[in-house]
C-alpha cells in the first residue's frame, strides 16, 4: 500500500467518522447552544442524552417504528431537560450544581428502566446512500449517513437564521444578554429560559436517538462516553453560533474517528493519546483564542461560564 | 393619538421582608409637566416607580392613570397604556445592535422579522429623535453617555403618554444633560407626554422640572410648585432638619453644604503621584489610555474631567491595580507603584472607586467584613497570619456609627445595604486612616444631599491634610468646586490642563468634546 | 424578633426535609415498579446505617468523597468552578504508584507521607494548571478543568498501559505495586482505612483555612468579588491559583490514598467517577468544608445501602443513582426556601415601620 | 442449603461477558439446595470488597464468585484474607500456590482453542483475506485469542492478515462501532472481537455487509445471517466443580482450568452461511482438539511474531496448560497492529 493511499484512506476514515461519531455531537451542541443563548448552561444533557437514547430505543422496539422512536427520544430529553430548567430558576440554585444533579438522576433512571432494553433490537433510523454515485466502498460507506444528521444541519442552519430573525429568537438573546433588560420590557426570564432548556432537551434528545437508534444502534449502559458533558465545551468552542456548533460537531466526531482510523491502517500504540486528541485540540483552541482582558465575543453576557 | 396622562398614586405601600420602603405613599404628577421625585439614598425613589410601572407589586394602595385605577402586573400591561420607564440600572442589552434593541423596546415582536421594513422605520424615527446612534452599533460600542441616551430613545419610540426616568443624568455631561432634559421639557410641555423623573441634582430640579415631590425613609414629606424653590428648601425638606445639624455630624459637613468659600491652605507639596507615558487597553483591547504624564503632589485635589468613556475608568482601574498596564510608569513618592497590598499600606494609598458595591465591596460579605478588607491581615484584627475573632467587628461598629451607615448591624451582608450607603461604608473604609494617596472616581454619583456634602468635606480635608487626591468626576460641577487644578482627558490622552481658580467652563467644555465642538451651553450657576 | 426559623436549626432542617422528599419519591418509584418501598427504606438504612458492617462501608466510602468534594469547594470559595476534579484524582494515583519507581524511598510512614506528598503536588498542580489558564488566558475554568480532566484520564491510561506498566501485571495492567510498607492500612480494629482520617481532617483543616486564617479570608474576599479584591491589592492571580492548588491537592491526595489503600498500584479501576460525585457533594454542602462531612458520609450510605437493595430486593444496580438523583435535586431545590422555612411554621406578626439602623 | 454469592462487573444481559456468567449463574440458581446473591455493575475498588464482605456477613455466603478480571488482585485476596471460613473462586486470575490464600482459586477456559476455529471458519469465509479483530486492550488473554483466530486463518490460507484495533476500554460503544467500520473500509470482511460486549461490533458489521464470528455468548439473534460461528464459555462447568467441593466440604479446587475437551468453552453453531469446506476444516480440527491431539503455539515449525522475531522455535510445543502463554506479550506473523 502506498503512503499517499493511506492517508488518503485514512481521511476518508475520519471523514466518514466525522458525521458518523459527530451527530450526537451536533444534536447535543445545538441544545446546549440555544440553552446557554438563554444564560443558562445545561451540565445535565449527558444525562438527557443517556436517558433519551434509553427512551428513544424503547420507543422504537415498542411501536416497531423509528420515527416513534425519535419522537419518544426528543420528548424525553425535553421532560428532562425541563426539570433541569424549573429546578435552577428557583433562587439560589445553582444551574451547574443542579446540571450534575440531572446527569446523576438522568443516566440512574435511563439504566434503570433500560435493564430489559438491552437484550432486544429495535427498528433503527434509515441510512442515506449520498455515496451511491461512487465506486470506492470507503467512500460510500463515509456517505452512507445518518438521516438525522441532515436534519441537524438543516436544524443549525434554521436556528442561527432564527436567532437574527425571529421574534422568539430576539427575545431568548435578550434574557442570555440581559435579565434585567427582558425584566423591563416584561418578558417573563424564567418562562424563555425554561422554554429554551426544554428546547435543548428535546434537541439533545434527537442526540439521543441517533446513538440507540443509528451509531453504535443499540441500547446499553456504556453509549454515552461524555457526550454530552463534553456539549458545553463544543458550544464555546463555536461561540455560540449553531452553525459553528455543526463544525465543531464534525472536528470532535473526526478527531474521535482518527484513532480507530489510524489502527486500522496499521499505525498503533498511543490509542489511549489518540483519544484525548478533541479534548487537548478544544483547550489548545480555547487558550489560543481567549484572553484574559476581553470577554469572548458572542458570549451571552448573563452566562457564568463565558468568561 | 397621544397625549400626556395624568399620573396619581393613592396610598402605595410596599414592604420587603420586615422592611417598609414604602410607606403610604400619595403623589400626583399632572400631564404635560415634568414631575421631580427627590429623596436621599434609600428614600424609596427607584421602589415607588418599579410599582408603578409594575416591574414590583406593591402591598397596599392603588395607582390611577388618568383618574382611573388601574392593575399593573408586569411592565408589558405598563407599556401598553402607554407608560414608558427608564430603568437606574442599564436594561440595553449589550450582545444586540443598537436597531435590534430598539425592536425589542417596542415590546410586541413579529413572529418573523422583516429587517428591510423595520430598518426603514427606525431610520426614519432616528432621524426625528433628537439625538441619534448608528443603528449597526452595539452597546459595547457605545460610551455610557450614548447607551443612556439609547435608553431614553427605546423609550420615545414607543411614543410613550408618561415617561419615567430613574436618575437618567449621572452619566451624561452636564451640556448632555441639558440637551436631553431640554427636549424632554419640550415634548411635556407640548403636552405630548407626562415626566416623572428621579435625580439628586438640584440644579436639574430647579432648571428643568414644574413639580417636584420629596420622599424620605419611604414617606412622602413635600410636594410643591418648583416656581420659587430654592436648593436649600429643597434640601431641608429631604434629609429633614434635624438631621443637618445633627450631633454626630462632622464639623465640615455643615460648612461644606453651605460651601462657598474654601478655606485658606497652604501651597502643594512635593510629588506624591507621578504617571509617566502610561497606556492601558480597553475591555475590547482597544488602547484605551494612551500614555499619558501627570503629577499630583501632597495637599492638591486633581481632577479628570472628560465625557465619560474616554478613558477615565481604564486609567483610575490602572491605577488602583485592577486592570493590567501596557506601558509606562506610575511611582508614588518615588517609588514604583504596582499596587500590591504592601505598597497600599506602606505608600498609604487608597481608593474610592466608582460604584462601590460592583468595585470595592463583596456584596455575600458582611459589612464589618468589608470595612476590614484594608486592615483584616494586621494587629489588632491579625496575629501571626490568623485572624482576632471579633475584632473586626468592634471596629467595623465604630466606624459604622462615626460614618453613619445605615445598616441592620455589622453582621448584615452588605448587598443588603442601599447604594448610598455601600458607598458610606466605602468611606469609613478608605478614609479611617489618614492616606497620602487617594484615588477617587465619581464619589458621589447615586448620594444625597447630605451625603455628597459629607464626601466633598472628607476629601477636602484629606487634601487638608497632605493627601495627593486624584479624582475622576463625571460631574464638572463637582470638579470646579472641588478641586485644585483640573486635567480633560479626551480619547485616552490629556488634553487640556489648568489650574481651577479662573478656568473657564467653556474652554473644559470644549476640550472634554475633543476641541472641535463650541459649547454655547449657558454657564449655569452651581446650585448645591 | 423576625418571624423566622434560626439560620442554624434552619440549616439542618432544610436538607433533611429534602432528603425525606427524595426518600419518599423513590419510595414511589419503587412501588410503582412493583417494589415494596418500606422494604428499600428499611433495607436503606440497613445498609447504611443498621450494623457496624454497614456503618463501616458507608464511612470507608465517604472518605474519598471528602477530599474530592473539596477540590471543587475551595476553588469555590476563590470563585472558581471546577469540575475536573476526577484528573487531578487519577494523577495523583500515578505520582503515588509512580514515585517510588523513580527514588529510592524510605519504607515505612515516612515513605508514605512522601508519596501522598507526591499524589498531592500532581493534582495540585493540574487544577493549578486550570487556575492559571484562567489567569493568564481569561480561559474558562470549568470547561478547561474538564478538558483537563479527560486529559489526565487519557494520559493515566496510556503511562499505566504503557511506559509505567508492571510485565507482571498481565491481565489488568498496572503499575508496579506499591510495596508492603509503604501501603495504608486500616484504622487500628476497624474496617476503613486510614484514608477516612485524612478526609475528615482535610475537609477540618480547609473549614479553619478559610474561616481562621487571614490567607483564606482573602481568598473568600477574591471569590466574593474580585475587583475589590484587587482594590485592596490582594495578590488575587496567586490565592486564586493556590486555591485551585489545594483544591487539586486534596483530589490527588484522593487518588493517592486509593492507590496506597486500595489497589495498591494503579491502574484503570481507579476510574470511577469519585471525582464527579464530589462535584455533587460540594454542591450541596454549598462550598462549606464542614458540611462536606455530612454530606459525603450521606453519599457513602446511599452507595453502601445499594448493594443490598440488589441482593435482598433484586432491584437494579441503578437504584442508587435514581435515589440519589432525586434527594439531591430535592436538597438543591430546597435552597429556594431558606429564609422562608419560618414562614411555614409561624405566623407573621405586623412589624413596625422604623428601619434598624447603627444611627437610629 | 449453601449461599453463593456472584459478582459481575457490567450489566448482566450485556451479550458477552458478564451474561457468560448470568447464565451459568441461573443455571446454578436452579440446583436445590443453592442460595444465589447476584451484584452487577461493581466497579473494581473497594466497592468490591464491600460487595463481598456484605455477602458474606449479611448474607452468609460461603463460596463467592467475583467474575472481573480486576477484582483478584488485590480485592478478592484482601477479603479472602480476612474470612478464611469462605471460598473465593476468582475467574481468570493467576492462582499461585504458595503465594495466595488456600480458600482463594481461580478458574477459566482456553477460549483461545474457540477462537483458533474461528479463525479457520474466518479463513474459509473471507474473501478479501483481510480479517479484523476489535479488541479491548493487549493484554495476554487478549493477545492469545487474536494470535490463535490468525493462526487459525492462516492455516487455511497463509495470506490471510488480520488488522487488529485497540479501543483501550473494555466497553466503549461507540469507539468499537468506529474501530469495525474503520476495519470494514479496509475491506475487512470477517470480524471477531474480545470486548465485554461484542453486540455492537456484531450489529455494525452485519450493517457492513461483512461476516463476524461471536465472543463470549451467542450472538447469533443479532445477525443470523452475518454471524458465523462464535468462542462461548460455557462457566456452568467450572461453577459446578467447585460448588460440589464446597458443599461436599473438599478443598478448595484452586487452579481450575479447561478448555474445548473439559467443557469449558464451546463454539457456536454455524450460521447457515459458513460454507461445507469452512464447516469440515473446522470440525476436523475441533476433533482434534477434544482428542487432546492438536496445540496451537507450536508444533508445526516456528511461530514469528509479526515484527519477524521467532517467538516460539521449532519443535517447542507449548500445551494450554503452560503458564508461560499465560503471559503472551506479542502478536503472531500476519497480525496487523502493535502491542
Ligand atoms: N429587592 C429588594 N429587597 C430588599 N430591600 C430592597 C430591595 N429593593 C430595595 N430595597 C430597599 O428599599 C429601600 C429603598 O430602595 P430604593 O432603591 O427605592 O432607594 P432609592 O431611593 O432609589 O435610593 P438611591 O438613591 O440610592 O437609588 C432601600 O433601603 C433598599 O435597601
Ligand atoms: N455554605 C456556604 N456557601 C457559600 N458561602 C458560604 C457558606 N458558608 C459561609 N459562606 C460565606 O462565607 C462567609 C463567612 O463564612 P463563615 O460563616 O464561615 O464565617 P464567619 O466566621 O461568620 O465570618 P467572619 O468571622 O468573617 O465574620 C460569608 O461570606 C458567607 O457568605
Ligand atoms: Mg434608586
Ligand atoms: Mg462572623
Amino acid at each position: 500500500m502506498s503512503t499517499s493511499n493511506l492517508w488518503l484512506d485514512v481521511l476518508v476514515a475520519v471523514l466518514g467518522g466525522a458525521i458518523r461519531v459527530g451527530t450526537p455531537f451536533l444534536f447535543v451542541s445545538l441544545g446546549e447552544c440555544i440553552t446557554e443563548k438563554a444564560g443558562r448552561i445545561n451540565l445535565g444533557l449527558e444525562g438527557v442524552l443517556v436517558f433519551s437514547a434509553m427512551a428513544g430505543f424503547a420507543g422504537s422496539y415498542l411501536t416497531g417504528h423509528w420515527w416513534m422512536g425519535v419522537l419518544m427520544a426528543g420528548c424525553s430529553g425535553a421532560l428532562i431537560a425541563m426539570l433541569h430548567g424549573l429546578v435552577s430558576s428557583l433562587p439560589r440554585v445553582n444551574d451547574i450544581a443542579a446540571g450534575i444533579a440531572i446527569m446523576m438522576l438522568g443516566a440512574g433512571l435511563a439504566f434503570y428502566l433500560g435493564k430489559p432494553l438491552i437484550q432486544p433490537q429495535a427498528q433503527q433510523i434509515p441510512a442515506l446512500a449520498l455515496g451511491s454515485w461512487s465506486s470506492s466502498p470507503q467512500v460510500a460507506a463515509a456517505l452512507n449517513i445518518n438521516a438525522l444528521f441532515p436534519i441537524g444541519v438543516v436544524l443549525a442552519l434554521v436556528l442561527a437564521w432564527a436567532l437574527k430573525n425571529t421574534g422568539w429568537g430576539l427575545k431568548l438573546r435578550m434574557v442570555g444578554d440581559s435579565a434585567d433588560a427582558a425584566r423591563a420590557l416584561g418578558t417573563s426570564v424564567t418562562g424563555v429560559r425554561v422554554a429554551a432548556t426544554t428546547a435543548g432537551g428535546f434537541i439533545a434528545g434527537l442526540g439521543g436517538a441517533s446513538l440507540s437508534l443509528h451509531y453504535p444502534g443499540s441500547w446499553n449502559e456504556g453509549l454515552s462516553s461524555g457526550q454530552g458533558l463534553i456539549a458545553v465545551a463544543l458550544v464555546i468552542f463555536a461561540r455560540w453560533h449553531p452553525v459553528r456548533c455543526l463544525w465543531a460537531a464534525l472536528l470532535f466526531g473526526g478527531a474521535g474517528a482518527l484513532g480507530p482510523a489510524l489502527q486500522s491502517v496499521g499505525i498503533g500504540g498511543y490509542y489511549h493519546l489518540f483519544n484525548a486528541v478533541p479534548y487537548v485540540l478544544t483547550l489548545a483552541i480555547l487558550v489560543w483564542t481567549c484572553s484574559p482582558r476581553q470577554s469572548l465575543r458572542g458570549a451571552p453576557a448573563e452566562l457564568g461560564v463565558a468568561r | 393619538m397621544t397625549h400626556a396622562l395624568a399620573l396619581q398614586t393613592f396610598e402605595l405601600s410596599k414592604r420587603f421582608g420586615s422592611f417598609t420602603a414604602l410607606d403610604r405613599v400619595s403623589i400626583d404628577v399632572r400631564p404635560g409637566t415634568v414631575h421631580a421625585l427627590l429623596g436621599e439614598n434609600g428614600a424609596g425613589k427607584s421602589t415607588l416607580v418599579k410599582c408603578i410601572v409594575g416591574y414590583q407589586q406593591p402591598d397596599g394602595g392603588a395607582v390611577l392613570l388618568g383618574g382611573r385605577e388601574h392593575d399593573l402586573p408586569s411592565p408589558a400591561a405598563a407599556r401598553a397604556l402607554g407608560i414608558g420607564m427608564v430603568y437606574q440600572h442599564f436594561t440595553v442589552v449589550p450582545g444586540m445592535t443598537v436597531a435590534e434593541n430598539l425592536l425589542m423596546a417596542k415590546g410586541e415582536l413579529p413572529a418573523v422579522v422583516n429587517w428591510r421594513a423595520v430598518r426603514s422605520e427606525l431610520q426614519a424615527f432616528m432621524d426625528s429623535a433628537p439625538f441619534r446612534l448608528p443603528l449597526d452599533a452595539t452597546p459595547q460600542d457605545l460610551s455610557a453617555g450614548e447607551r443612556q441616551k439609547l435608553e431614553i430613545l427605546k423609550q420615545l419610540l414607543l411614543k410613550p403618554r408618561l415617561l419615567i426616568l430613574d436618575e437618567p443624568t449621572s452619566v451624561l455631561t452636564p451640556q448632555e444633560a441639558d440637551e436631553v432634559l431640554g427636549t424632554l421639557r419640550e415634548r411635556a410641555h407640548a403636552g405630548l407626554c407626562t415626566v416623572l423623573m428621579i435625580t439628586h441634582k438640584f440644579r436639574e430640579v430647579l432648571a428643568f422640572a414644574d413639580e417636584v415631590s420629596v420622599l424620605r425613609r419611604g414617606v412622602l414629606v413635600a410636594a410643591r410648585a418648583v416656581q420659587g424653590a430654592t436648593a436649600s428648601e429643597l434640601g431641608a425638606s429631604m434629609v429633614g432638619a434635624a438631621a443637618v445639624a445633627g450631633p454626630e455630624a462632622p464639623a465640615s459637613t455643615t460648612a461644606a453644604a453651605a460651601d462657598t468659600a474654601a478655606p485658606p491652605r497652604t501651597a502643594p507639596g512635593a510629588v506624591r503621584l507621578a504617571l509617566q507615558g502610561l497606556q492601558v487597553r480597553g475591555d475590547r483591547g482597544e488602547r484605551a489610555v494612551a500614555g499619558v504624564d501627570l503629577e499630583v503632589r501632597a495637599g492638591e485635589i486633581v481632577g479628570i474631567a472628560g465625557v465619560s468613556g474616554n478613558g477615565q475608568r481604564e486609567l483610575m482601574e490602572a491605577l488602583a491595580g485592577q486592570r493590567p498596564r501596557e506601558a509606562g510608569r506610575v511611582t508614588v513618592a518615588g517609588v514604583d507603584y504596582r499596587a500590591t497590598r504592601a505598597q497600599n499600606r506602606h505608600l498609604k494609598v487608597r481608593g474610592l472607586p466608582e460604584e462601590p458595591l460592583r468595585n470595592g465591596c463583596v456584596g455575600g460579605m458582611s459589612v464589618a467584613d468589608n470595612i476590614g478588607l484594608r486592615s483584616f491581615d494586621r494587629p489588632p484584627h491579625a496575629r501571626a497570619g490568623l485572624r482576632v475573632p471579633g475584632s473586626l467587628a468592634q471596629r467595623a461598629r465604630e466606624l459604622i456609627t462615626q460614618f453613619r451607615v445605615k445598616t441592620q448591624g455589622e453582621h448584615a451582608p452588605m448587598a443588603s445595604l442601599s447604594g448610598g450607603n455601600v458607598q458610606r461604608a466605602v468611606l469609613a473604609r478608605e478614609l479611617s486612616e489618614p492616606a497620602d494617596v487617594l484615588l477617587v472616581s465619581n464619589p458621589v454619583f447615586g448620594l444625597d444631599f447630605t451625603a455628597v456634602a459629607e464626601v466633598h468635606a472628607r476629601l477636602r480635608a484629606a487634601r487638608d491634610g497632605g493627601s495627593a487626591v486624584l479624582m475622576v468626576s463625571e460631574d464638572l460641577d463637582e470638579l470646579l468646586q472641588l478641586a485644585d487644578r483640573i486635567v480633560v482627558m479626551s480619547e485616552g490622552r490629556f488634553v487640556h490642563a489648568c489650574d481651577c481658580a479662573g478656568a473657564s467652563r467653556h474652554d473644559i467644555g470644549r476640550h472634554m468634546g475633543g476641541g472641535e465642538l463650541t459649547d454655547n451651553t449657558p454657564d449655569l450657576k452651581v446650585a448645591a | 424578633m423576625t418571624p423566622r426559623l434560626h439560620p442554624a436549626a434552619e440549616a439542618i432542617a432544610l436538607p433533611v426535609l429534602a432528603l425525606a422528599g427524595g426518600l419518599a419519591l423513590f419510595g414511589l418509584f419503587v412501588w410503582v415498579d412493583g417494589h415494596s418501598p418500606v422494604q428499600a427504606w428499611t433495607l436503606l438504612f440497613l445498609g447504611a446505617f443498621g450494623d457496624a458492617f454497614s456503618l463501616q462501608n458507608t464511612l470507608q466510602r465517604a472518605a474519598p468523597l471528602m477530599l474530592t468534594a473539596l477540590c471543587v469547594a475551595l476553588p469555590a470559595r476563590a470563585g472558581l468552578t471546577i469540575i475536573g476534579g476526577e484528573g487531578a484524582l487519577v494523577l495523583g494515583g500515578l505520582a503515588c504508584a509512580g514515585l517510588p519507581l523513580l527514588l529510592p524511598l524510605p519504607m515505612g510512614s515516612a515513605g508514605t507521607a512522601l508519596i501522598l506528598l507526591a499524589a498531592a503536588v500532581a493534582g495540585g498542580v493540574w487544577i493549578a494548571l486550570a487556575g492559571w489558564l484562567r489567569q493568564w488566558r481569561g480561559v474558562n475554568e470549568t470547561i478547561s478543568s474538564l478538558l483537563l480532566g479527560y486529559t489526565a484520564i487519557a494520559l493515566f491510561k496510556h503511562v499505566v498501559e504503557g511506559p509505567l506498566r508492571d510485565p507482571a501485571s498481565l491481565n489488568k495492567p498496572s503499575t508496579l505495586p506499591l510495596p508492603e510498607a509503604l501501603r495504608i492500612g486500616s484504622i487500628g480494629g476497624f474496617d476503613v482505612h486510614w484514608g477516612l482520617v485524612f478526609g475528615v481532617v482535610a475537609c477540618l483543616l480547609a473549614a479553619w483555612w478559610l474561616g481562621a486564617t487571614t490567607h483564606g479570608f482573602a481568598t473568600r474576599v477574591v471569590g466574593g468579588n474580585l475587583r475589590a479584591a484587587q482594590l485592596v491589592g490582594l495578590p488575587a492571580r496567586r490565592l486564586i491559583v493556590v486555591a485551585c492548588a489545594l483544591g487539586g491537592a486534596a483530589a490527588g491526595l484522593a487518588g493517592g490514598i486509593e492507590v496506597a489503600a486500595v489497589h495498591t498500584a494503579a491502574n484503570a479501576s481507579l476510574i470511577v467517577g469519585l471525582g464527579y460525585t464530589g462535584i455533587l457533594v460540594s454542591f450541596v454542602a454549598r462550598h462549606n468544608p464542614l458540611a462536606i462531612i455530612p454530606v459525603a458520609i450521606l453519599f457513602g450510605g446511599f452507595l453502601a445501602a445499594g448493594s443490598l437493595l440488589q441482593r435482598r430486593m433484586g432491584l437494579p444496580d441503578a437504584a442508587v443513582p435514581v435515589l440519589m438523583g432525586f434527594c439531591f435535586v430535592f436538597i438543591l431545590a430546597s435552597e429556594a426556601w431558606r429564609g422562608r422555612l419560618g414562614e411555614l411554621f409561624v405566623l407573621r406578626r405586623p412589624q413596625p415601620g422604623a428601619p434598624a439602623g447603627a444611627s437610629a | 442449603p449453601i449461599t453463593v454469592g456472584i459478582i459481575y462487573v457490567g450489566p448482566r444481559d450485556d451479550f458477552g461477558y458478564n451474561q457468560a456468567h448470568a447464565e451459568a449463574a441461573a443455571q446454578l440458581k436452579k440446583m436445590p439446595g443453592v442460595k444465589l446473591v447476584e451484584e452487577e455493575n461493581v466497579p473494581e475498588t473497594q466497592a468490591v470488597q464491600k460487595s463481598m464482605q456484605g455477602m458474606i456477613s449479611q448474607d452468609g455466603a460461603k463460596l463467592l464468585f467475583p467474575t472481573s478480571f480486576g477484582y483478584f488482585d488485590p480485592h478478592m485476596l484482601e477479603v479472602a484474607k480476612k474470612n478464611t471460613g469462605v471460598r473465593f473462586s476468582h475467574c481468570g486470575g493467576m492462582w499461585t500456590q504458595g503465594k495466595h490464600p488456600a480458600n482463594t482459586g481461580s478458574f477459566f477456559g482456553y477460549i483461545d482453542e474457540a477462537q483458533y476455529l474461528n479463525g479457520v471458519v474466518a479463513g474459509h469465509m473471507s474473501k478479501s483475506k483481510k480479517l479484523g479483530f476489535v479488541a479491548a486492550k493487549p493484554i495476554p488473554q487478549v493477545l492469545r485469542n487474536i494470535n490463535a483466530f490468525t493462526m487459525g486463518a492462516r492455516s487455511v490460507d497463509p495470506k490471510i492478515t488480520t488488522t487488529v484495533i485497540f479501543t483501550g476500554d473494555w466497553s466503549m460503544p461507540v469507539k468499537e462501532a468506529e474501530a469495525t467500520n474503520g476495519l470494514a473500509d479496509q475491506g475487512v470482511d470477517v470480524f471477531t472481537m474480545h470486548v465485554d460486549g461484542p453486540k455492537v461490533v456484531v450489529e455494525t458489521a452485519a450493517k457492513r455487509g461483512k461476516m463476524v464470528c461471536g465472543y463470549h455468548a451467542s450472538q447469533a439473534k443479532l445477525a443470523p445471517q452475518a454471524y458465523l460461528t462464535g468462542a462461548e464459555w460455557n462457566w456452568l462447568t467450572a461453577y459446578t466443580r467447585i460448588l460440589e467441593a464446597a458443599r461436599t466440604g473438599k478443598p478448595h479446587p484452586n487452579f481450575v482450568r479447561g478448555g474445548l475437551k473439559d467443557g469449558f468453552v464451546k463454539t457456536s453453531a454455524y450460521g447457515p452461511a459458513v460454507s461445507e469446506a469452512a464447516r469440515k476444516g473446522a470440525d476436523a480440527v475441533k476433533a482434534r482438539m477434544v482428542a487432546g491431539s492438536f496445540d496451537i503455539f507450536g508444533g508445526s515449525g516456528e511461530i514469528k511474531d509479526n515484527t519477524g522475531k521467532v517467538v516460539v522455535p521449532k519443535g517447542k510445543v507449548f500445551k494450554q496448560t503452560d503458564l508461560e502463554l499465560e503471559g503472551m506479550n506479542y502478536l503472531v506473523e500476519g497480525v496487523i497492529g502493535k502491542v
